[in-house]
């Protein structure tokens, strides 16, 4: 019994080591062949290592579907134009499970084993550290697309990119339209986790800078389940509007609670939350006038040759997916869409080359808005939209002339909804 | 000249006093009886005495060292060692590393150690049992094999907690043979035992203890010549039943888990 | 002195929340001596099922209660019956290892069944709360609340004078004393667990009430399971209850004085601290 | 027996020695993640599986050594050897004194002191700035994929030759006398509190070692990754799956998990979770001793008085 079991044991270790050793080195050769141009079957493969399960797996479906779009219509209008030949373009997507180790093999899964040397990020920022050390190590180039933490840009890193602001930026917006709101008093309340952090300190500094008087801020623990306390310490200070930098549970939960503990707001807002489907399923009649920070809606002037104006864009995503796209998912094609560019603009795929003509896109514009790629692979100057809940559905409410969409501000106290 | 010395034991567990304020002592030597009916706080007092436990009241002496508040191995260190009621042994061990162990942690070494294993395996009568896991061995092996583990460490007191229980009659001769070897060697015993013929036969002294309280202390005839310690224990049985307790008699539950 | 009052309150309201969730956890650990790592996707399993009969049958989570109690509790039972039973009386690790087995299984399932989108049981009472003395009462907390007490009594109940419920106790102190009192072992866990499986979903009901969820939000539950069991006693029927309001109030005092992002090292330490002075918490029966 | 095993050994160290020049550089990343979980579940069989303590928060001294030694290196500048050999050392302290007390509990009490415990240390990282709060540390990009191969394969087999000296001596006895029966081993002289605090230790030391070279291999530290309870408990599964208390089941545990998250990762991209918990589910019920564990034996396992609970707290 036991000799039998230890000795299946062993076959069956054998076994797969060796399906994996030669499922590896069988696409090393053709890695071989194709490191050069990586097109050999007239096709350009891009690897990408996001999330399907786990904690993150609601991102990373956002952004899976955000690059899957990407693909689709760029094969569908011919592939990428490529000195003057088509070629089509394969996404090749792994499961990640949301761990960041996870992120780092499999981008070294999809060097090697799928001799892959271009590479699209997956979502939240410790799995793109991971997974962009990996891609800085082999030298080819990997766009993040979810996450906008600082510190991913001042490692001093060659061959990344984004497509995200710094997530310090994410508030000014909101802060800009509270101000012509009158509101003159703010509470701050985050999580405890990179990018919460870095937005709510770049949020906090602008709102200083900008004559606001910050009258309370705190930090929560991440999956925090009760801030009913936090509320009404907040409701004391009587400030005019609640910002909340975190998950989009969180979120959830802020607005329930400043239900339930009836404490007033002229104004809420969240980085994460408002702009997603969810939010207002989840909340109802709860959800109206609550503003969101955004990185994109479908509302914003711009346009391009991919997916067309923002709208366009909507409309074909929803067709694809049947949900409207947040933010997630456009600001993921948009990083496909630069990665695309970048190999036409070379007129290679090769990864020194469109790392180089990432590096050299200078300022570009995309349906997603106009931007800068700056010397460390970050993106400068896109001007960022708010969003407001309304009717359950986001309504884009800045910049600019959109502002006159805005409701409700100051927002009616709970129990006159 | 008094080897172990108990001042005023007490030990309530939760609201429930189990032994009351007893206080003997054990001259270096001797062997002395341990009986009293099931629950009378035999296996209690043993635990007290070797560490297992702590009194609520009183104090406990070996030799001049208070033993209150030491832990357990200390104690066993000092050359106070025990078996339990319940065999403890090492299942995961084999019976020579059962040994081993308790003679390596006290001291030998090298030659010497193995040398000491074997010796104690031949005197416990086991040594055709080396190399079986500890779970393996029957209840009567797991008896001799805590015995031998407990000579290990070169005791100058041994708590004897029913080693006997479980032996068939040329078993028990032999076992009262190795006990007899073993006071020649100089070890002082406290033998807890439900045979009235081991007990009788081996001890100078017997201790009676009857719902916590000692209540007879004495040579072993005159013990089953007293009538207090007959009606309250010996009386119902062991007039009963002349030739002693059944071996088969369910062990007691001990008392505290 | 009202902020203070209010947040004691909101700290007693949020321990009816997590005493409920601990409720089962403690149940299954006290008799079966099982540590259920699967217990907050249970819970997680229970709000999809009480979003789904309110979105589609319009039932009131509440009126659903009684039924996906009733669901839970035979899933319960046949999953023990059929599969922790195989390993339950060996290894303590085989059970720990066979539940995260099944936590993982499970989280999967229902992220193919119901996406990994968040959702939430959403009622129009979620959200309101009832105005008293000058305070807030939440309605979903203080009904959790007051379900925990009810739950808590009739567990107590239970256990105490019905039979099947002696018998649970019974198996509670050692598998070897029932199984002479005749009792079928298997049957009293699989009925254990087919109990405290109803009761998960109850809390889970609660939490879908309370917060938004994904299949992801099971792990945090079963933490705070955890820490509630111990600070109110393994298996003793107002030991969640004790240890919700224990942890609730000293995590929203805690949270106001020190700031919430030292939360966790109050919650921990504090179970450090328990485990080591008290390690059968504050109602457990005395240290052996 | 002695022989084959000495052949065995060497063969598996040739091929792992061998392996980089075969193959490429992604079975050298898997390589590396299969030696690093290795060591990782070496260190858990020491308290785990040959002292029988159900450790739920191995992970914490995982955590430490990367914390530590990227807070030494980044705030301090120190070299980061030297950063983590200190890392390592006040992991390994950490272990010792906190083993005290923690070592007191049984059972599923234990378990959840040490889970406690690094949700505890996790929740004191977050917070203090030098450890690199919430937000985590960067460390420079530096080595290559090959050193971190070599270095975790050598931490991986310098935690078997560990295990190895201690499962042949009498050291490794006296663990596996506490597991068995605690107070028997105390009434034998034993000093079980210093014996069990040191397994602790050297499991810590152990683990904290793979966080050191761990942190510098991904060059960035995220608290709740390297605090994750699924760490431990793939530490667990794996050590359980090859046989707890044996030499070789960490190891052989760690390959086979391995492979299998890596072969589900690559061929189903959706259930490669639902796989891993089936699997985890299979094996318990089938495969309940491990692999190379021992056959639990018919005779003498159950006796009177005694619960069939092995471990019952």
């Amino acid at each position: 019994m036991r000799k039998s079991k230890k000795g299946m044991a062993w076959f069956f270790v054998l076994a797969m080591s060796l399906a994996l050793i030669l499922s590896g080195c069988g696409s090393s050769t053709t890695a071989g062949q194709t490191a050069a141009g990586n097109s050999a079957a007239g096709t350009i493969k891009i690897g990408a290592p996001d999330a399907a399960t786990g904690s993150l797996a609601n991102e990373g479906k956002l952004v899976h579907d955000g690059y899957t779009l990407w693909q689709n219509l760029v094969n569908q209008q011919g592939g990428l134009n490529v000195n003057g030949k088509k070629y089509k373009v394969d996404i090749v997507f792994k499961d990640d499970q949301s761990n960041p180790t996870n992120s780092a093999s499999l981008t070294e899964q999809l060097y090697t084993q799928d001799g892959i040397r271009l590479f699209l990020s997956p979502y939240a920022s410790p799995n793109i550290f991971s997974a962009t050390t990996v891609a800085e190590r082999h030298k080819v180039p990997m766009i993040a697309a979810g996450g906008g933490a600082k510190s991913i840009f001042t490692r001093g890193y060659k061959y990344v990119f984004s497509s995200y602001p710094y997530s310090g930026e994410y508030l000014g917006s909101v802060l800009d339209l509270l101000k012509t709101k009158g509101i003159k008093s703010v509470a701050f309340l985050h999580a405890d986790d990179l990018f919460s952090q870095e937005a709510d300190q770049g949020g906090e500094a602008y709102a200083k800078s900008h004559g606001f008087d910050v009258v309370y801020s705190a930090q929560y623990p991440s999956n925090t389940t009760d801030l009913t306390s936090q509320l009404t310490q907040i409701a004391q200070k009587k400030p005019d509007a609640l910002i909340g930098t975190g998950h989009f549970q969180e979120a959830v939960l802020l607005v329930k609670e400043s239900k339930q503990m009836n404490v007033n707001f002229k104004a809420i807002a969240f980085t994460v939350g408002p702009s997603m489907p969810s939010f207002g399923q989840t909340l109802g009649k709860d959800s109206e006038g609550i503003l969101g920070a955004s990185l994109w809606t479908p509302d914003l002037p711009y346009k391009d040759d991919i997916f067309g104006t923002a709208k366009n864009y909507a409309k074909l995503y929803k067709e694809a997916f049947g949900v409207e796209p947040d933010y997630h998912s456009a600001m993921a094609s948009a990083a496909a869409e630069m990665m695309g560019m970048a190999i036409e603009k070379a007129g290679s795929a090769d990864p020194q080359k469109v790392r180089d003509a990432l590096a050299n896109l200078g300022t570009i514009s995309l349906f997603d808005g106009t931007f800068t790629v700056e010397a460390n692979g970050s993106i400068s100057g896109l001007k960022l939209p708010v969003i407001q809940v309304q009717n359950g559905q986001a309504v884009t409410v800045w910049p600019g002339d959109f502002s006159k969409n805005l409701k409700d501000i100051p927002l009616p106290p709970w129990n006159k909804r | 000249m008094s080897i172990l010395q108990i001042k005023n034991l007490s030990k309530d567990f939760g609201g429930l006093r189990v032994l009351e304020n007893i206080s003997f002592s054990l001259d270096e030597g001797s062997v002395v009886g341990l009986i009293g009916p099931n629950g009378a706080g035999k296996s209690t007092l043993v635990n007290l005495i070797g560490g297992g436990d702590q009194p609520t009241r009183g104090e406990i002496y070996f030799g001049s060292r208070r033993l209150n508040g030491l832990p357990a191995w200390r104690i066993a260190r000092l050359g106070l060692a025990r078996t339990f009621q319940i065999t403890r042994i090492f299942s995961d061990l084999t019976l020579d590393d059962n040994v081993r162990l308790a003679a390596w942690t006290n001291g030998w070494r090298g030659k010497n150690l193995e040398t000491e294993v074997a010796r104690l395996i031949a005197l416990t009568e086991l040594s055709d049992k080396t190399g079986v896991l500890g779970r393996d061995l029957t209840l009567s092996d797991q008896k001799r094999l805590q015995l031998a583990r407990a000579l290990a460490l070169k005791p100058k007191l041994l708590l004897l907690d029913e080693v006997m229980a479980g032996l068939n009659p040329s078993e028990l001769d032999r076992a009262i043979q190795l006990l007899a070897k073993l006071r020649n060697e100089g070890i002082t015993m406290l033998v807890i035992e439900h045979l009235m013929r081991v007990i009788m036969s081996i001890s100078d002294r017997v201790l009676v203890l009857h719902q916590g309280t000692l209540i007879a202390d004495g040579p072993p005839a005159e013990i089953v010549a007293s009538s207090q310690v007959q009606e309250a224990y010996l009386g119902r049985r062991y007039v009963k039943n002349r030739g002693g307790f059944q071996p088969d008699e369910p062990s007691e539950v001990k008392e505290g888990t | 002195m009202h902020l203070w009052l209010q947040i004691i309150l909101n700290g007693i309201l949020q321990g009816g929340i997590l005493g409920i969730s601990a409720l089962a956890f403690s149940l299954q650990w006290g008799v079966m001596n099982l540590i259920n790592l699967a217990h907050g996707s249970f819970q997680i399993l229970a709000a999809y099922v009480a979003m789904v009969l309110l979105q589609r049958l319009g039932l009131d989570p509440f009126l659903a209660m009684p039924l996906v109690f009733l669901i839970f509790l035979a899933g319960g039972y046949l999953l023990q019956f059929g599969i922790i039973n195989r390993v339950i009386s060996g290894n303590l690790f085989m059970t720990l290892l066979l539940t995260y087995g099944l936590d993982f299984v499970l989280a999967n399932f229902m992220i193919l069944l119901f996406t990994a989108d968040y959702k939430s049981v959403n009622t129009p009472y979620a959200n309101s709360s009832w105005h008293l003395l000058g305070f807030q009462f939440p309605i979903v907390r203080t009904l959790a609340l007051i379900f925990l007490v009810i739950l808590s009594l009739l567990l107590w109940l239970f256990l105490e004078y019905s039979r099947t419920g002696r018998a649970i106790r019974a198996t509670s102190m050692g598998t070897e004393p029932a199984r002479l009192m005749g009792l079928k072992i298997p049957k009293v866990y699989a009925l254990t667990f087919g109990l405290s499986s109803g009761l998960a979903a109850i809390g889970g009901i609660f939490f879908g009430l309370s917060n938004a969820f994904s299949p992801a939000a099971g792990g945090p539950l079963t933490v705070g399971a955890f820490v509630v069991t111990i600070l109110g006693g393994v298996g003793t029927s107002w030991g969640p209850l004790v240890g919700g309001l224990i942890l609730g109030v000293l995590d929203a005092v805690g949270s106001v004085i020190l700031g919430p992002t030292y939360v966790n090292i109050i919650t921990f330490g504090l179970l450090l601290i328990i485990l080591i002075l008290r390690p059968t918490g504050v109602l457990g029966r005395a240290a052996t | 027996m002695k022989n084959r095993h000495l052949v065995f050994t060497g063969l598996v160290l040739l091929i792992a020695l061998l392996l980089p020049l075969l193959t490429n550089d992604y079975i050298i990343q898997v390589g590396t993640e299969i030696a690093m979980y290795a060591a990782l579940a070496a260190g858990w069989n020491l308290i785990g599986g040959i002292t029988g303590y159900p450790s739920f928060g191995n992970v914490t001294f995982f955590g430490l050594g990367a914390i530590l030694a990227g807070a030494f290196s980044v705030n301090w500048h120190w070299q980061y050897g030297l950063a983590g050999i200190v890392a390592v050392l006040i992991a390994g302290a950490f272990g010792f004194l906190l083993g005290l007390p923690i070592l007191r509990l049984k059972g599923h009490y234990f378990s959840i002191a040490t889970l406690a415990l690094a949700q505890a240390t996790l929740a004191v990282v977050t917070n203090v700035q030098f450890l690199g709060g919430g937000r985590g540390t960067s460390l420079p990009l530096i080595g290559s994929p090959l050193i971190f191969y070599y270095i975790m394969f050598g931490i991986a087999a310098l935690s078997a030759l560990v295990t190895y000296l201690i499962v042949h001596s009498q050291y490794g006895n006296t663990l596996l006398a506490i597991k068995s029966d605690e107070q028997a081993a105390q009434s034998v002289g034993i000093n079980t509190v210093l014996a069990k605090s040191t397994a602790f230790a050297l499991s810590a030391l152990l683990g904290a070692m793979v966080g050191v070279v761990y942190a510098i291999w991904q060059s960035y530290i995220d608290p709740p990754t390297v605090f994750e309870p699924g760490i431990t408990v793939l530490m667990l599964v794996m050590t359980l799956i090859g046989g707890a208390g044996t030499v070789a089941g960490p190891i052989l545990g760690a390959v086979i998990i391995g492979l299998l998250t890596q072969l589900a990762m690559a061929f189903s991209q959706n259930a490669s979770s639902l796989i891993l918990g089936l699997g985890i589910i299979v094996v318990v019920l089938f495969l309940p001793q491990g692999i190379l564990g021992r056959q639990r034996s018919g005779k003498g396992g159950k006796r009177k008085g005694k619960h069939s609970f092995s471990l019952r707290g």
